[in-house]
């Protein structure tokens, strides 16, 4: 789904930079990491954007950066054009109630002291509103939960039920985006595909435009329109076609790792060798180089920077796997 | 060879074995120091450094003839320069009062020292007789300086100070160079090598480390466990003559008190009798005076004595504007007749005014309790802001009247703040006006009835001395010539085996 | 390490002078004027202020207070006004008894709760984890002073084991580590035993048992280990605590100690030796919760690590 | 067969959490248990292992013949010395499965010394030898570190080290991975299927993931709710799964070129333990196929052709291998 | 699944039902059974006993317990079982007052520090942990001598005693349930810091500090009679249980029964209230994190 150049996209990540210091104490320095380096990214009406990565590689706090949770160390992010990387408190209501987010783990995302009734009303409780009557129950049927369920705990509900209610909830503002933070994650392969296939509805009936965070190449080659691939922090490929032939070596090493549900097409894989460096102590250069079979000499010393290969398709790859 | 004793509780928290310079003496300052003169048994004035003495006829001089050969634990002699030297020390003190009369002291002799009065004191010797005049070693108590007694303390008595640690022992080794001593003192040095003296406040955790053999003694056994100590096979009780009394000091100046009706109201609600029975399992007496009954000057008028007489003690409030409340307590213009009432916080002391208390409240005045520590307590009371007290004393002479209730001594020990032109008159006839004991002795009695009328305190009990020993192993004196267990006392006392 | 240990040391500095602050103001704060107990009967209005001069009380808090502490760090406490020595000295006579007694009571605590703790867990929801648990739960929960008196009242009045009161021997120790220490059993068990039941179910001891390890060797080397690590925490924490918690027991078994010497100097208002001890104790406090990391990094590698 | 496990029955407390299982593993085999959360793997690997007794498990009826003996009433001691030394265990989370205060070398020199009963030299000399086997660089050096400073991977083949030491006939991996990213999932995964081939060994994989055991496994046996549902030779179930629930679990599985659309899921949730029906087949509920009888009689396992298992009335009728391909595609 | 139950009072029933629950264990039943029977008592002490707690007969010191006196009469003749009745009033009224007003502070000091984090939280936690390891008899001692004796010192001494237990826990609550998602979630759906605290965060730590706070009013009842064993608490002829036996030692031989009844009363209550509390920790699954703190 090929954005028009000069379509105002609804939300726009730029240049965001994220580090966090950890166990700092009165007299001793922390150790700082930065958990998301200069990652821009353009999301238009009506797309699924994908972001995929290895654990700790700052997905979630990429989605809590464009959520507005938590503030960025440096860059902006835009809502329908506007800067609201100032907006604090009672001023970034607005926002919220058209960018939404869908929790990794359904257990705790929800309050076991309130019921699902008041779970589904919490979006208006919170915001001092009354919810119009019936809402709850609209709520329960979009996300395809029985209504008898309004007056249940969460404890008396499982993990794939849990996480159709942080839906329901995500949708109580009918926003324009949901951010979903690797919301099968926790569930199992059965029950993933439950909710994935909920959600392509919701999709298809409500325009929704999702950001997918995870960390399943499978998954969201599958599900999403568009992929960006992050390592330690940066976005290392943008494909325009999830069903692009990978041009980073990273990209590359991904898809060969995630395993075929076929026996008669055992691949025969070459895994990765190498660990993942410490984000406390990155090396200069590719991030990726330590661990790349196509590293070169300046890979080591300067890190390469995303540039555009074919189509709306990027790459940060100084030798990059040929097409 | 070593005895342990627990000193009686009232002598807890002594800061110092300065006998000069404090008001607070406990009983160790009796074995480290001597005095000049002693008293025995039957009060009578016996030789203690001093050999003989001659006053003059006119009473204006007194000449003092020493022991020979009598050495401080230092070493430095004790001679009639010591004894001039030694007076020396008093002007300026708390106890300067002691030698009031005296113009100065001369060296006769090596051995003979005469004091020169300013007029005739019949209670010279009295005072001489007491802890107070105890004699230190002039020139150590000079080096010393303020921490006198705290460290080091060098006298001439039975006893060497080997350590002290205020509030918790004292320990005492055998001054070997012993050879004087009170009265009948056989000359030798004492027969127990070693002295523990442990303060303990609880006086019944006292008793139980009497009866678990922890100590070999105690100085003061409560009157609740007389039973118990005669009823267990080791142990044996001695008892002496009181020279206790315990009262309750009325702050003349604080309202109510300001009021003398309300003083007298008070001093009638206090049931002398019952806490006697009661509460002392009628060992003891009941006080209706403020000085002990084996002093002459405690034989007042009838009409002066005060004694529990509920009828007049609701009239004189009544008399006072106090009317009874609803709820049994006394109101005028709307404001209870409510006060505090100050005391130490031993278990003694805390007792005996819960009894107080109720006594008082059953004649409509509520007392609150005010509870301080016993080193504390009398630092409170130079605050001024005390209303009434329960408190005891320990003395026995009718001078303590002028102490506890003369104009020149407010906030303490005149706690009572008593300041009354007449009684200042009668206190100087009493204190410096007679010629003999028997001029003194009527101007004392004179003296106690009058501040008796104005009820500044209200008598409650004189006391017994008890002292609890451990008989399997200590052997006591078999005739205590003297009025206290004291300096004779731990001389005589030996152990067994 | 050394790095770490010498970072501590300073990181004390400030809090040991929030600390003299924080003792100093309160001090002050108490009611009574401390000159009152010099005074002699009858001294006059100059001999007062000489007096107050003489401990500099004339001057401004702050310039009393860094006089204090210039003292302190030159090892000056200062003088008792009641008893009329030198603080230092004071202390140093009561630190010993506080330091046996509370040594002790803490090896007894830790020993006894290690080993009831141990067993409880050995034997989780067995009677036998129900009645130690419950017994030194019991124990715990009973007024320090009651359980003081009881014990003298059966051990030394019926039994005459014991001695009653005071600091006479090792018998005269007896009694009051019992009443400290069983206060702290019930801690130490406790955190034990949960340590314990909550390394149990980790997944490395499963491991262990799958790789056939003997179940008295996991206990011991292995859960037990670990189990330790918080109960070294909490007791570390906790120095000042059972330092200043033999109050009550110094109290009723009439020893010498600083929590006596404390009691005593507040019911005489001898501030300097409240000051003082204060002060000592919360210094007790900081070394506690050093020692208690210093354990903790011997013990821990992850902890020592995490220091570099 | 090196391990042959027949009607294994287990309970905790009144609830049986194991109904009647059976399979079996020869060397050099690698056999799959799958199955969604909570159908009973981990309890299975435990009762195999004798340590379900410590969870307050006991195993009912079965036996579990390892080598010619069955293993079900051993007596701890001799079970105890079979642990490690010919059952090697690897479990799910490697983060926690390592004794944080202990070195790894320790920890993997305990089972040679406890089984082979080497010295302390020889111990670590082995432990070196195996861990740079494992492709372990520095052995020596890692051997002296501590878990905390080693990477998820890493800790994961100290966890397979240790199942290595005593040198062992059987591996039982109780979910080796989960826990681990994908790249180094495909490393770990495929030096466990190369070690089966190496050393003939015989190996359990349990996992929740079909992509793997599609990847690796020779057998898989398909557990459902404490039973199994279906077992086989891997190829023979991916290619023409019977049992409705094996097809499903296939098919929740994206693959490339999948139809958007096209992913469903199986519907509904395993019933909790504590309602698990005994006269039923207790996939019935979320199960397209099912009728009255499913709900009301228990579908007996019955072995198929291909030497495997299968427990339904209503198997899905052999479509042939290509029409479910074309399906996929 | 329970669709019943609904909105309005759902925590109050969730509470309530919990301590009901507790009671309708044995051991909670006889704990809380005990409880409440010592609360009646006090409640009704007027009703229950011919005697009056400050009316002193001193020919009637010391009788042993007798039909008369179940519990003998002190060393004022007093009967002690009254005195016990009353002292309940003082003791348990002064513990739980003190213990509410620190739980309050201690709630929102501990809250604020856990949730705003940062150099309050850094300093709020200094204080803490210092005045944490003194042992509370210290600081009451301390305070006490500040304020004076009485009801009213030794109400803030326990007051600021506990403080610190509170504001732990309460961080610590705070901190732990901070970052569970539902917070976050409920930050994304734009809400207040007064709502996330009072809706989400206070709720959900409510339960163990409550139950922290109950087993503290244990400990504060043993700090009320310790200070009363010194006679720093309640004045006479108030009664309290601490201060009936701040005889101390002395009445052992002469009356034990004097120290025992008060003493034994103190334990039973304390026993009663930590048993209950166990109870009440278990049902709410909450035991082993909060007996370690
Ligand atoms: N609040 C925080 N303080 C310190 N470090 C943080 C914080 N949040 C995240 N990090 C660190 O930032 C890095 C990226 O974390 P993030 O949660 O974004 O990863 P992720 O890609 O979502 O991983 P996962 O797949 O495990 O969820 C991690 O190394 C993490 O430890
Ligand atoms: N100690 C126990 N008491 C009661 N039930 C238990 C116990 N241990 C496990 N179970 C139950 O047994 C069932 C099987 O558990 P098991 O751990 O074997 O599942 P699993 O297939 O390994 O799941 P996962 O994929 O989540 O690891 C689960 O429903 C679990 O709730
Ligand atoms: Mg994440
Ligand atoms: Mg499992």
């Amino acid at each position: 789904m090929q954005m028009p150049a000069d379509a105002v996209p609804v939300l726009e990540l730029d240049g965001l930079v994220r580090t966090f210091t950890t166990g700092g104490g009165l007299l001793r320095k922390g150790r700082s990491m930065t958990a998301v380096s200069d990652v821009s990214l353009r999301v238009a009406a009506g797309d699924i954007v994908g972001v995929v990565g290895e654990s700790g590689c700052g997905k979630s706090t990429l989605a809590r950066l464009a959520m507005r949770l938590i503030d960025p160390s440096a860059g902006r992010v835009l809502f329908e054009g506007r800067d609201v990387t100032q907006d604090h408190g009672p001023r970034l209501r607005p926002l919220r109630k058209k960018l939404q987010m869908v929790f990794q783990d359904p257990y705790s995302s929800l309050d076991p002291r309130f019921t699902l009734r008041d779970c589904l009303l919490e979006p208006f409780a919170a915001l001092g509103e009354t919810a119009p009557p019936g809402r709850v129950e609209a709520l329960l049927d979009q996300v395809g939960l029985d209504r008898s369920f309004a007056g249940a705990y969460p404890h008396q509900l499982s993990g794939g039920q849990r996480q159709r209610v942080g839906i329901a909830r995500a949708l109580a503002y009918r926003p324009e985006v949901v951010v979903l933070d690797e919301p099968t994650a926790s569930l199992d392969v059965s029950i993933q595909a439950q909710i994935i296939a909920l959600l392509q509805e919701l999709h298809r009936t409500s325009g929704l435009t999702y950001l997918f965070i995870s960390h399943d190449l499978g998954l969201v080659r599958y599900f999403c329109t568009r992929i960006v691939v992050m390592y330690l922090g940066s976005v290392v490929e943008e494909m325009a076609d999830p069903d692009a032939v990978p041009r980073h070596p990273y990209t590359a090493a991904l898809m060969g790792s995630s395993f075929v549900p076929d026996p008669t097409e055992r691949a025969q894989i070459v895994p990765l060798e190498g660990e993942i460096p410490s984000p406390f102590a990155l090396p200069p250069g590719c991030p990726f180089a330590p661990r790349c079979a196509r590293v070169q000499d300046r890979c080591r010393a300067s890190r390469p920077a995303l540039t555009q290969t074919t189509g709306a398709s990027k790459v940060a790859c100084f030798n990059p796997v040929e097409a | 060879q070593e005895v342990t004793v627990v000193m009686a509780p009232n002598e807890v928290g002594a800061t110092s074995y300065n006998p000069v310079a404090s008001s607070m003496q406990p009983v160790g300052t009796y074995l480290i120091y001597d005095r000049l003169i002693a008293k025995d048994e039957n009060l009578a004035y016996v030789p203690q450094l001093a050999e003989s003495w001659v006053e003059a006829d006119d009473g204006m001089a007194w000449t003092f003839t020493l022991k020979p050969g009598v050495t401080f634990h230092n070493g430095t002699p004790f001679a009639a320069q010591t004894v001039v030297d030694w007076l020396a020390l008093y002007p300026g003190t708390e106890n300067a009062y002691l030698f009031d009369a005296v113009e100065r002291a001369e060296v006769v002799s090596e051995l003979e020292v005469r004091f020169v009065m300013k007029r005739p004191d019949p209670n010279l010797l009295y005072n001489l007789s007491t802890v107070f005049a105890s004699i230190p070693d002039p020139a150590a108590y000079a080096e010393a300086g303020e921490d006198y007694g705290v460290f080091d303390a060098v006298g001439t008595g039975p006893f060497r100070l080997e350590s002290f640690e205020i509030g918790q022992q004292t320990v005492l080794v055998r001054n070997d160079d012993y050879a004087w001593g009170p009265g009948a003192a056989t000359g030798k040095p004492a027969k127990i090598e070693r002295l523990t003296l442990r303060e303990i406040a609880e006086s019944s955790t006292a008793f139980l480390e009497l009866k678990t053999g922890g100590v070999d003694m105690l100085l003061n056994v409560p009157t609740d466990f007389v039973g118990e100590v005669e009823g267990a096979s080791d142990l044996s009780v001695l008892q002496l003559a009181g020279q206790d009394l315990v009262y309750m000091p009325m702050n003349v100046t604080q309202a109510p008190f300001d009021d003398i009706k309300v003083r007298e109201g008070v001093a009638f609600a206090i049931n002398q009798q019952e806490i006697l029975d009661a509460v002392f399992g009628g060992m003891g007496k009941a006080a209706d005076g403020f000085l002990i009954s084996s002093l002459p000057e405690s034989k007042i008028a009838d009409e002066f004595r005060i004694s529990y007489n509920p009828e007049r003690a609701n009239k004189a409030l009544e008399d006072a504007g106090w009317v009874m409340g609803t709820d049994g307590v006394r109101t005028k213009d709307g404001a209870r007749l409510s006060v505090k009432l100050w005391t130490q916080s031993d278990s003694f002391f805390r007792r005996l005014s819960e009894v107080v208390q109720a006594q008082m409240k059953a004649v409509g005045v509520e007392a609150e309790l005010v509870t301080f520590d016993s080193a504390a307590i009398r630092d409170q009371y130079k605050t001024g802001a005390h209303q009434v007290a329960v408190r005891s004393y320990l003395w026995d002479n009718a001078d303590i009247l002028e102490w506890f209730f003369s104009a020149t001594r407010p906030f303490y020990p005149n706690v009572s703040m008593l300041d009354d032109p007449k009684a200042e008159t009668l206190k100087d006839a009493a204190m410096t006006g007679a010629k003999n004991s028997a001029e003194r002795e009527a101007a004392f009695v004179a003296y106690h009835e009058y501040i008796n009328s104005q009820f500044p305190y209200a008598p409650i009990y004189e006391p017994v001395q008890i002292i609890g020993y451990n008989a399997e192993r200590l052997v006591m004196p078999e005739v205590l010539h003297a009025p206290r267990f004291n300096t004779l006392g731990f001389l005589e006392l030996d152990v067994k085996e | 390490m050394l790095g770490y240990v010498i970072r501590r040391i300073l990181m004390l500095v400030p809090v040991f002078f929030a600390v003299s602050v924080v003792i100093f103001s309160m001090i002050h704060m108490l009611p009574g004027d401390p000159i009152e107990n010099l005074l002699r009967v009858g001294s006059s209005p100059a001999q007062r202020e000489a007096l107050t001069a003489k401990y500099g009380l004339d001057r401004p808090l702050v310039e009393q207070y860094l006089l204090w502490m210039g003292n302190v760090l030159t090892g000056d406490l200062g003088t008792a006004i009641v008893q009329r020595r030198p603080v230092a000295q004071l202390v140093a006579q009561a630190l010993p008894y506080s330091l046996t007694l509370g040594g002790l009571a803490l090896c007894f605590s830790t020993v006894l709760g290690v080993v009831v703790g141990t067993i409880a867990a050995s034997w989780r929801g067995s009677w036998l984890d129900q009645g130690l648990m419950g017994g030194v739960l019991f124990g715990s929960m009973l007024p320090n002073f009651w359980i003081g008196l009881l014990m003298i009242l059966v051990f030394s009045v019926s039994l005459g084991w014991t001695p009653v009161s005071g600091a006479r021997g090792w018998e005269s120790l007896v009694l009051p580590v019992l009443t400290i220490g069983l206060g702290g059993t019930a801690l130490v068990a406790r955190v034990t035993r949960i340590a314990m039941i909550d390394t149990q179910g980790k997944d490395f001891v499963l491991l262990l048992h799958a790789k056939g390890v003997h179940p008295l060797t996991i206990q011991v080397r292995h859960v037990l280990r670990h189990a330790l690590i918080p109960v070294v925490t909490i007791l570390a924490l906790r120095i000042g605590w059972i330092l200043g918690g033999a109050v009550t027991v110094e109290v009723v078994f009439a020893r010498p100690g600083l929590g006596s010497l404390l009691i005593k100097s507040l019911n005489q208002h001898d501030y300097p030796v409240v000051q003082a001890s204060l002060l000592i104790l919360a210094m007790a406090v900081m070394l506690g919760t050093l020692m208690g990391d210093l354990l903790q990094a011997a013990m821990d590698p992850r902890f020592r690590d995490s220091l570099t | 067969m090196l391990l042959d496990v027949r009607d294994l029955s287990l309970r905790i407390g009144t609830v049986g959490l194991l109904d009647g299982l059976s399979f079996s593993v020869d060397r050099g085999e690698v056999l799959g248990l799958v199955g969604e959360s909570g159908s009973g793997k981990s309890l299975t690997a435990l009762a195999l292992t004798g340590l379900a007794a410590r969870m307050g498990a006991t195993i009912t009826a079965g036996s579990v013949v390892f080598d010619g003996t069955d293993l079900v009433g051993l007596k701890e001691s001799a079970y105890r010395r079979l642990r490690g030394k010919r059952i090697g265990f690897i479990t799910q989370n490697p983060m926690s499965a390592l004794d944080a205060l202990v070195t790894i070398g320790d920890q993997v020199d305990q089972v040679s010394r406890l089984h082979l009963g080497l010295s302390k030299r020889a111990a670590r000399a082995h432990t070196v030898e195996i861990l740079s086997r494992l492709r372990i660089p520095e052995a020596e050096v890692v051997a002296r570190a501590y878990p905390h400073n080693l990477s998820g991977g890493m800790k994961q083949r100290v966890v397979i080290a240790m199942a290595l030491a005593a040198d062992p006939d059987l591996i039982i991996a109780d979910e080796p991975t989960t826990a681990l990213d994908v790249t180094v999932q495909a490393q770990i995964v495929m030096m466990l299927a190369d070690l089966v081939r190496k050393r003939d060994l015989g190996l359990i994989l349990i996992t929740h993931d079909m992509s793997v055991v599609a990847q690796i496994c020779d057998k898989v046996c398909v557990l459902y709710a404490g039973r199994v549902a279906e077992s086989g030779p891997v190829r023979q179930i991916f290619a023409a799964p019977r049992h409705p629930y094996t097809e499903a679990l296939i098919g929740c599985i994206p693959r490339d070129g999948m139809a958007p659309g096209s992913l469903r899921g199986i519907p509904g949730t395993v019933a909790a333990v504590s309602q698990y029906g005994a006269d039923c087949c207790r996939f019935a509920p979320r199960c397209g196929r099912a009728d009255a009888r499913c709900r009301t009689q228990q579908p007996l396992p019955v072995v198929t052709g291909t030497g495997g298992m299968l427990a339904c009335h209503h198997p899905v009728d052999s479509p042939v291998k290509e029409a479910a391909d074309a399906d996929a595609r | 699944m329970s669709g019943t139950v609904h909105k309005t009072g759902i925590l109050a029933t969730i509470r309530r039902s919990v301590a009901w629950r507790a009671l309708a264990t044995i051991k909670g039943g006889v704990a809380g059974g005990f409880l409440l029977l010592v609360v009646l008592g006090a409640i009704f002490a007027p009703v229950l006993t011919p005697y009056d707690y400050d009316i002193q007969a001193l020919t009637n010191a010391f009788q042993p317990p007798s039909l008369a006196h179940p519990m003998g009469t002190d060393e004022f003749g007093r009967d002690v079982l009254t005195r016990i009745l009353y002292g309940a009033r003082t003791s348990l009224s002064v513990s739980v007052v003190a213990i509410s007003i620190s739980l309050v502070f201690g709630m929102t000091l501990g809250a604020a520090a856990g949730y705003f984090g940062g150099r309050f939280d850094r300093m709020v936690m200094v204080v803490v942990d210092l005045t944490w390891s003194f042992p509370e008899i210290l600081v009451a001692l301390m305070l006490v001598a500040i304020i004076g004796p009485g009801v009213t010192g030794t109400l803030v001494a326990i007051c600021v005693a506990y403080l610190a237990q509170f504001t732990r826990l309460t961080r610590s609550q705070v901190m732990a349930l901070k970052t569970e998602t539902y917070v976050e979630a409920a930050r994304g759906l734009g809400a207040s810091h007064a709502f996330i605290l009072f809706r989400h965060l206070l709720p959900n730590c409510l339960g163990p500090v409550l139950v922290a706070g109950m087993l503290a009013t244990g400990d504060a009842i043993i700090l009320e009679a310790t200070l009363g064993f010194f006679g720093l608490g309640a004045q006479p002829p108030t009664p309290s249980w601490g201060g009936m036996m701040s005889s101390g030692s002395g009445l052992l031989f002469k009356g034990p029964w004097i120290i025992l009844f008060p003493g034994l009363c103190i334990a039973l209550t304390v026993v009663a209230i930590n048993l209950f509390g166990d109870v009440l920790l278990a049902k709410l699954d909450i035991r082993d994190r909060l007996r370690v703190v």
